[in-house]
């Protein structure tokens, strides 16, 4: 029993983010003529590696050198990329798990070999790294809330894993 | 030379009781002569033993076996002293039978005990697939004449108590495949016995000794003779046997060979009483336990699959080989790791060993075993020593030519093709 | 575990990278059968600097080459390799 | 240091320690000097360090699964309710039948196993058993361990490893200047050199220090040994966070942090050295500076009368310590020629060497010595040595660093460093000694405590032949115990050097090897521990599957349904059931696994025709085909299906097991050898979860969820299942018209749901991976791992009609080696009982002891006439047909006899397919 008051603080959260719609934007020539394309069409640019950019309707996040993975409406972007590049929908085989609170960094450093408690890797950036055997591709949402993106087949194993660690964190 | 005190239990009673001031060396300490009949670069197990077998089978005498560092130093000194013959395909398990055919009386043969102790070769298997995988195996070997069983889980649970035999382990145990006749060896006892016995039937041992170039005759002609960090020494034929430095060593007679060079770590714990009484290996997972003599756990897993010969680890790889055993011996989790090492590994582009000519004349390569020659040191030496001495391979070792990679008549245990690291 | 300046991503853990194979022994589409098979089955095999590719896969997925000590582990260059990319 | 008192047992009995004791010290507060047995004779050994070097004072501590054998007294704080028991005894710690061995030490001389036991394997068997038995030191716990280890990731701008005095300073320094900085210290306090030297520093600074390290964001860690340095200054620290065998608060025992610096200090300090005299190793001996540990931090005085022997200033430090704690020193031992001012009223005797000592097997009563050619003989309790220091240089070297010769300190300091590490303070300037050769006994005189290594032993290894320093070592196993020899390697190297007329360094040094101590294999395991580091990959499907409790099938990391037994049903009659369904009906089945990759851009076809070994780009829109794939080196390794869903968009298929590799050969061929192709090839086989429905019916059933006429075999469209965007390929491998559906992973269950339903109402049941190896099998279809084993050409399969005319492909160079055309391969034929049962994987041979001219790679019964067939590899098979063979296998006692047939047992016409 809790004595009364006392204010229960959970480490981090982990809470798994509804199915969406995701997409793999990949551009395989005239990258430049694309990205102007894009910046004209949508009022801001193709986000640089390691960096998201966008909005709650449209968000574009760089893991790759060619590809951006895509969350929302991409209704637009195929006159964009004409025959530069193509969209191919990846949604199914990813679950997105939010962590948030103050210590999710900590529980990123895990059996994780990504400096994640870097002060750079801040709100805006994206990376893929591989946490306890699974490929996992991370976005910083803001200071308390990070995605994650883990390959459907793994996301229990992993969710199990973060569950289990993250009750031991200041252990 | 017969310089040589047989060894037994009498001799050490003598040793008892006069001090112990009646040993000799167990091999001498010569200056390499100007020429040789035949010079083997490498002091490791399977170089000894191909200058031993050269003396002993072939009566040849002026024969001189040439380490950089010290005998046994290799990856004879530093591997986890699996003996086994258990492979599906014929060409192998037919070159590994003959040679457990040898250690099983190789003690007395040398008159130093190496050790050889066959307490039995486990391969478990996880699943229906890994047992009918590990049958097919079986049933090429004792098509063969060659030792195997199928275990039932019940049995498996009886012959090694500690595994974890229960239903819902990640990787649960249906049964397993035995070599009975496998086990473990004295990795150094193996060099050194086999260095004593060459040495006693006039080899030289000429440890510090670096071979760094080729003498040829005439450009691109047959070598002649060896250029070294002790002088330049003259040969009739020259047989490399330098296992994880096979690609280096060749280059320098201008060969690039069907072999890269790769890290295989091992590890042992602190000593315990006997807990394990086998050599655990397993179908899907990618670690070998065995417990040495000492009490150790001796621990092994895959290569650290990139080029190095570094001689030094990934502890990733270490730690991914030990969280296999683990689950596999849950009863290990509190022992401790006492020391981690490693050796340079000689890995061919199809998993099998070559034993044969080179393109280069005179000169013969012995390499490729992978992270499994150890098992193979007297078959080896036997069959490097009939190369070196007719010209020709020996039939057991016809099948591992330098050639087969350019005909395509490879010897693919796993099927996994060309590159170590294949896909 | 080394650590490897992915020239997308920056330094990065071994973990997240699979070594591929040596730069020498990449067969081209357009090579001749003899020459294909020489490349693929031979190795210079370098006891000192070579150079590899790897890949990212557990990163940026992108491939890369590098010139690496096989003793030292000292990576002495590092360039990205594939279609021309955005920075 | 006044603690509450906690107690703890020692081999059964109770005692009482202060908290802050290591056991070393509460065992010697409670008078107990025999704590263990050394490893080969079985000696009485007492505790000769406060460190993590003791050689000697090896417990068990723990019980159930957290027990841990072989925990250094010394390094184990006593919690209330430790349980430690003494080690390699029997039937008890003073009274040890194995101390017998000590009476035939002369026999049992270095290497004596390798000159005797001669005779067969099983004669050699006979001897390893006892030999065995007496070796190892602690048992092995047999419970699995009820904790939890974890891996951790830092990383930082400095890492300083040691919390002396230089490490602290040095932390701080770096803390103050804004840098990122981790101090890991394996004590259980800070500068606890401080404590055993108080007149060095202040006490209160040590708290000052780290405070203003942790005010500036530094990480602390203390009870964390950095125990390997691996490349690129990656450090790995095993923190403890509870004592061996305690029992965690937090379920974590311990955390292996994988710290990547950009720069690291190694404050590591330096270890003691002991002397060389006879019987060195009995309880009642131990270093000077360990003595003075128990005096000055835990009040502990192990001894009323103390010799001391000492060849260097520091040990006067131990002497005053005793003094004011009230032992009397009885004689200072001092090597050194003449005194040096250090003598502090002590009876100091220079040119002073202890010969041997005598003593009860717990305790020392008499130490002899050499004092100037003099022998004399003092009573006393305890000895207290210092033959020097040795700098902890152990991390240095792992770091691929190089040492030089102090002569003044006899002893390696840090050199060259190959990596981005200094080493600070003592470990760079260990103080200076007087040098001293050994004049005892050598038989007596131990170098390597714990292994029972004397003097005399080197020298029999030298006189054998056994002379570089690793020769010594394997032959001997000196340094080779738990502490590595940390106390015995500068001892024996410098018997070594004397042997071979050199001075110490030209006698060489082995090989600093990670740990730096023993590491709990447990923590190295991590949370792998418990999966082998092999999460499950779980079907989308998974919870639908589950449902029904299927028996579930590994295949890779996957797990797929077998069978869905009903009432009772065996494997073998559930798949008989399910195969006849889809055969005489309808059937559907899980085949999520599938590897697919969405290939899209106007290069598609051209990548295509790369990748795969047959023809693509005459393919239509909305059609497929069959094709496989060769390995660069001519054999095939993987087979599945290529679909045109678009002008330039394109699905390949391939086996489960050859996704990862395929994917990776994917990206070789896309990223490295074709860059300039205009395509996108992403790995979509998660992204869809697939259906197959297969069966006489399947089409209906297809008529019915789609609402309009299915596609034709080996067409494809899209259409809406269940309210969700499917796509829906003719494609079958059953051999049965049949469908596959592949939708969005994430709304995949209402798509299954539909289907079920349909199937269900039409008769139909679900069908496992083991029904559809019988149907695949009896129709001749292939599969990765089975026929495809990677040995096998396409012209062994009898896929040769289909390879590209083109070329262009890869492993086309490869296919045109003369052995892979050679004649007598092994090629894929059928088989069919003529009597008994054909096991998967039995040898074909034609008489009984002949060779084997082939396998059985997949095993089944006709589905609808019962019968055993079998799919096969041959030699020269496509001309054996009707040829009779034994297929046997030895390891399961099975035989039959059978018939080379063509390898196709089903509408070998492809009839089935047509609508
Ligand atoms: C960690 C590990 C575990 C292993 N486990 C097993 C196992 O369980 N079972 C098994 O069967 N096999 C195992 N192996 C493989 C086995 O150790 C080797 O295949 C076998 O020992 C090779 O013997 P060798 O005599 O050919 O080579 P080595 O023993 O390596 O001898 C080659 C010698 O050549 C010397 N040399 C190199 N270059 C030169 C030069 N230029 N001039 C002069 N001398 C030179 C080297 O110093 C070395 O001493 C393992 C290997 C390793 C590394
Ligand atoms: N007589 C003496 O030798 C003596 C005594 C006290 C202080 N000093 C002075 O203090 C200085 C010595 O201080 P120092 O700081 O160099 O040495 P130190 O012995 O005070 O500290 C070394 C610390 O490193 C820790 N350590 C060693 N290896 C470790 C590892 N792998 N992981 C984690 N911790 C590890 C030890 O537990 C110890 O606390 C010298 O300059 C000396 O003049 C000398
Ligand atoms: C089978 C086997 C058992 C070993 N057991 C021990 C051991 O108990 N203690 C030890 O310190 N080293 C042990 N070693 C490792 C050696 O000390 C050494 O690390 C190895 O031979 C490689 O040499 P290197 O470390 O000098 O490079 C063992 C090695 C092998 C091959
Ligand atoms: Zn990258």
């Amino acid at each position: 029993m809790m004595p009364q008051g006392n204010v229960i603080v959970t480490d981090v959260t982990i809470t798994l983010l509804p199915a969406a719609p995701l997409y793999a934007l990949e551009i395989w020539s005239h990258a430049h003529d694309v990205a102007k394309r894009f910046e004209t069409a949508l009022g801001f640019a193709l986000p640089v590696m390691g960096r998201s950019a966008g909005s709650d309707d449209l968000c574009l996040i760089r893991f790759e050198p060619t590809v951006w993975l895509v969350e929302g409406d991409v209704g637009a972007l195929p006159p964009i990329l004409g025959e530069d590049g193509a969209l191919t929908t990846i949604g199914g085989g990813i679950v997105r798990v939010r962590l948030s609170g103050p210590r999710w960094r900590a529980l990123l450093m895990e059996s994780g070999v990504f400096d994640a408690e870097s002060p750079s890797f801040a709100s805006g950036c994206s990376a893929a790294t591989i946490i306890d055997h699974v490929g996992v591709r991370l976005h910083v949402v803001s200071d308390d809330v990070c995605d994650a993106y883990v390959p459907r087949s793994l996301s229990a194993g992993l969710v199990h894993f973060w569950e289990a660690a993250a009750g031991s964190l200041a252990a | 030379a017969d310089h040589m005190s047989r060894y037994s239990a009498l001799s050490l009673l003598r040793g008892a009781l006069n001090g112990q001031k009646h040993w000799q060396p167990a091999w001498r300490d010569p200056e390499p002569k100007a020429s040789y009949d035949i010079i083997i670069i490498g002091g490791g197990g399977h170089g000894l033993a191909t200058a031993y077998y050269l003396a002993k089978v072939h009566g040849l005498r002026n024969i001189a076996v040439l380490e950089k560092g010290y005998i046994g130093g290799g990856n004879t000194g530093r591997n986890t002293t699996i003996v086994r013959s258990n492979y599906r395909q014929k060409p192998l398990h037919d070159l590994f039978e003959f040679g457990l055919k040898m250690w099983e009386h190789l003690s007395d043969e040398l008159n130093y005990n190496v050790m050889f102790s066959p307490r039995g070769s486990l391969t478990l298997g996880h699943s229906d697939a890994d047992m009918t995988v590990l049958a097919q195996r079986g049933d090429a070997m004792r098509c063969s004449g060659i030792d195997a069983e199928l275990m039932t889980r019940d049995q498996v649970a009886k012959f090694e108590p500690l595994l974890d035999m229960s239903r819902d382990a990640r990787f649960p145990i249906e049964g397993a495949m035995i070599q009975r006749r496998g086990g473990t060896a004295r990795h150094d006892a193996v060099a050194w016995g086999y260095a004593r016995g060459a040495d006693s039937l006039g080899v030289d041992i000429i440890q510090k000794c670096e071979v760094t170039g080729f003498v040829r005759d005439g450009e691109g002609g047959a070598v002649v003779g060896v250029e070294t960090s002790r002088g330049r020494i003259h040969a009739g034929r020259i047989g490399i046997c330098v296992a994880g430095h096979s690609g280096h060593v060749a280059g320098l007679a201008g060969l690039k060979l069907p072999i890269e060079s790769q890290t295989l770590q091992a590890m042992v714990t602190e000593g315990v009483k006997p807990m394990l009484n086998s050599v655990i290996q397993t179908q899907s997972l990618h670690c070998y336990i065995s417990q040495s003599d000492k009490g150790g756990i001796v621990f092994g897993g895959d290569p650290d699959n990139w080029p190095s010969y570094a001689q030094r680890g990934d502890p990733m790889v270490m730690q991914g080989a030990i969280a296999q055993g683990l689950a596999l011996v849950p009863a290990l989790s509190r022992l401790r790791m006492v020391r981690t090492w490693s050796g340079v590994t000689d890995m061919s582009f199809d998993g099998s060993p070559i034993i044969g000519e080179t393109p280069v004349r005179n000169l013969f390569l012995n390499g490729g075993w992978c992270y499994g020659g150890f098992k193979a040191t007297p078959a080896s030496g036997w069959t490097y020593a009939h190369t070196l001495a007719t010209g020709k391979p020996h039939a057991l070792n016809a099948p591992f030519s330098l050639e087969r990679f350019m005909t395509g008549a490879t010897i693919d245990e796993t099927g996994s093709g060309a590159l170590p690291n294949s896909r | 575990m080394m650590q490897i300046t992915c020239p997308h991503c920056g330094p990065r853990a071994q973990a997240e990278f699979v070594y591929e194979r040596t730069v020498d022994s990449v067969v081209t589409l357009d090579a001749a059968p003899k020459e294909a098979m020489e490349t693929l089955f031979t190795r210079t095999n370098a006891r000192g600097e070579d150079a590899e590719i790897w890949r990212h896969t557990f990163g940026c997925r992108a491939w890369l080459v590098m010139t690496r000590h096989r003793v030292t582990n000292d990576i002495t260059a590092i360039r990205a390799i594939g279609p021309e990319a955005l920075p | 240091m006044t603690g509450p008192m906690i107690t703890f047992t020692f081999d059964g009995k109770t005692y009482q320690a202060q908290e802050g004791d290591t056991l070393a010290a509460a065992l010697l507060r409670s008078g107990i000097g025999l704590v263990g047995r050394s490893f080969k004779y079985h000696r009485p050994r007492g505790i000769m360090t406060a460190g993590v070097e003791e050689p000697n004072a090896l417990v068990t501590v723990g019980e159930g699964g957290r027990t841990e054998p072989n925990t250094r007294a010394t390094d184990v704080f006593v919690y209330e309710g430790l349980v430690a028991t003494s080690q390699n005894r029997w039937p008890s710690l003073s009274f040890d039948i194995g101390a017998m061995l000590g009476l035939a030490a002369p026999i049992f001389s270095a290497g004596f196993y390798y000159k005797t036991f001669f005779g067969s394997a099983k004669r050699w068997m006979f001897y390893e058993y006892f030999i065995r038995k007496a070796a190892g030191l602690g048992n092995a716990p047999v419970e699995a361990d009820p904790d939890r280890f974890s891996h951790r990731s830092a990383f930082c701008d400095v890492l300083v490893v040691g919390a002396g005095p230089a490490g602290l300073q040095a932390a701080l320094d770096a803390a103050e200047s804004g840098k990122r900085v981790i101090l890991a210290e394996q004590d259980n306090i800070l500068g606890p050199s401080l404590i055993r030297d108080p007149q060095d520093l202040d006490s209160a600074w040590i708290e000052t220090a780290a405070a203003r390290i942790r005010a500036k964001g530094g990480r602390i860690l203390l009870r964390t040994t950095a125990s390997g340095y691996w490349e690129h200054d990656l450090v790995t620290l095993s923190q403890r966070l509870c004592e061996p065998g305690q029992k965690p608060a937090k379920g974590i025992a311990q955390r292996l942090w994988h710290v990547r610096a950009s720069e690291v200090i190694l404050a590591t300090g330096s270890i003691e050295r002991p002397l060389a005299f006879a019987h060195n190793d009995r309880p009642g001996v131990m270093l000077s500076q360990a003595v003075r540990t128990y005096v000055q931090r835990y009040g502990v005085v192990p001894g009323k009368r103390v010799v001391i022997a000492t060849n260097n200033d520091d040990a006067y430090r131990t002497a005053h310590a005793l003094k004011a704690a009230g032992a009397d020193i009885v004689a200072i031992l001092d090597a050194r020629p003449s005194p040096t001012g250090a003598n502090g009223g002590f009876p100091v005797f220079n040119q002073a060497l202890p010969v041997s000592v005598k003593g009860a097997r717990h305790c020392l009563k008499q130490v002899s010595a050499d004092v100037g050619g003099v022998t004399k003989v003092w009573q006393a309790d305890l000895l207290a040595v210092s033959g020097g220091f040795t700098p902890t240089v152990h991390l240095h070297m792992q770091a691929g660093g190089t040492l030089e010769w102090d002569d003044a300190a006899q002893a390696f300091v840090p050199a060259m460093s190959r990596q981005n590490v200094t080493t600070i303070g003592g470990a760079v300037r260990p103080d200076p000694i007087f040098p001293v050769k050994p004049i005892s006994n050598p038989k007596k005189s131990f170098v390597d405590f714990q292994n029972d290594v004397t003097l005399a032993d080197v020298d029999l290894a030298w006189a054998e032949g056994y002379r570089s320093v690793e020769h010594l070592k394997r032959y001997t196993t000196l340094g080779m115990a738990t502490d590595q020899g940390k106390l015995s390697n500068m001892a024996a190297l410098g018997r070594l050097a004397e042997k071979q007329g050199v001075a110490i360094p030209g006698a060489g040094l082995t090989t600093f090897r990670p740990p730096y101590t023993p590491v709990t294999m447990g923590l190295l395991a991590g949370a792998g521990a418990k999966d082998a580091g092999a999460h499950v990959r779980r079907l989308a499907l998974y919870d639908v599957h589950a449902a029904k409790r299927p028996i579930w099938q590994p295949l890779g990391y996957w797990f797929r349904p077998r069978a869905y037994p009903v009432g009772g049903e065996t494997l073998a009659q559930t798949a008989l059931r399910e195969a006849k369904a889809v055969r005489t009906g309808v059937g559907m089945t899980d085949v999520s696994t599938l590897a697919k990759f969405e290939i899209s851009g106007p290069d598609s076809a051209a990548l295509l025709e790369i990748i795969c070994a047959t023809s693509v780009s005459k393919l239509a829109v909305g059609r497929g085909r069959y094709t496989f794939m060769l390995r660069e080196d001519g054999f095939v390794f993987d087979d599945g299906t290529v679909w045109r869903l678009a002008e330039n968009r394109y699905l390949l298929t391939g086996s489960t097991g050859g996704a990862d590799r395929m994917a990776a050969h994917i990206s070789y061929v896309r990223q490295y050898l074709c860059p300039h192709l205009r395509v996108s090839a992403v790995n979509v086989q998660e992204h869809y979860a697939g259906i197959a429905v297969a069966g006489p019916k399947a089409k209906s059933v297809m008529a019915a969820l789609m609402g309009e006429e299915p596609p034709r075999h080996m067409s494809t469209v899209p259409a809406k299942i269940g309210g969700a965007d499917v796509l829906i390929l003719a494609a079958s491998y059953s051999g049965e018209r049949a469908f596959e559906i592949y939708a969005d992973a994430a709304h995949a269950a209402a798509v299954w749901a539909a289907c079920e339903a349909e199937v269900t109402a039409q008769g139909g049941c679900l069908y496992g991976l083991e029904a559809m190896e019988f149907l695949r099998i009896e129709k001749g279809h292939l599969v990765v791992g089975g026929e495809i084993d990677g040995r096998m050409t396409p012209h062994d399969l009898a896929l040769g009609k289909m390879l590209n005319k083109a070329g262009g492909y890869i492993g086309a160079s490869g296919l045109s080696r003369p052995a892979l055309s050679a004649p007598n391969r092994r090629q894929l034929i059928g088989l069919e009982a003529i009597s008994g049962t054909i096991a998967e994987g039995a040898m074909l041979i034609t008489e009984h002891g002949g060779a084997p001219l082939g396998h059985v790679t997949a095993a089944a019964f006709r589905v609808i006439e019962g019968g055993s067939i079998a799919l096969g590899q041959l030699e020269g098979g496509f001309d054996r047909t009707g040829e009779e063979l034994i297929a046997t296998s030895p390891t399961r006692g099975q035989t039959a006899r059978v018939r080379v047939v063509a390898p196709h047992f089903y509408d070998a016409a492809g009839e089935r397919y047509r609508d």
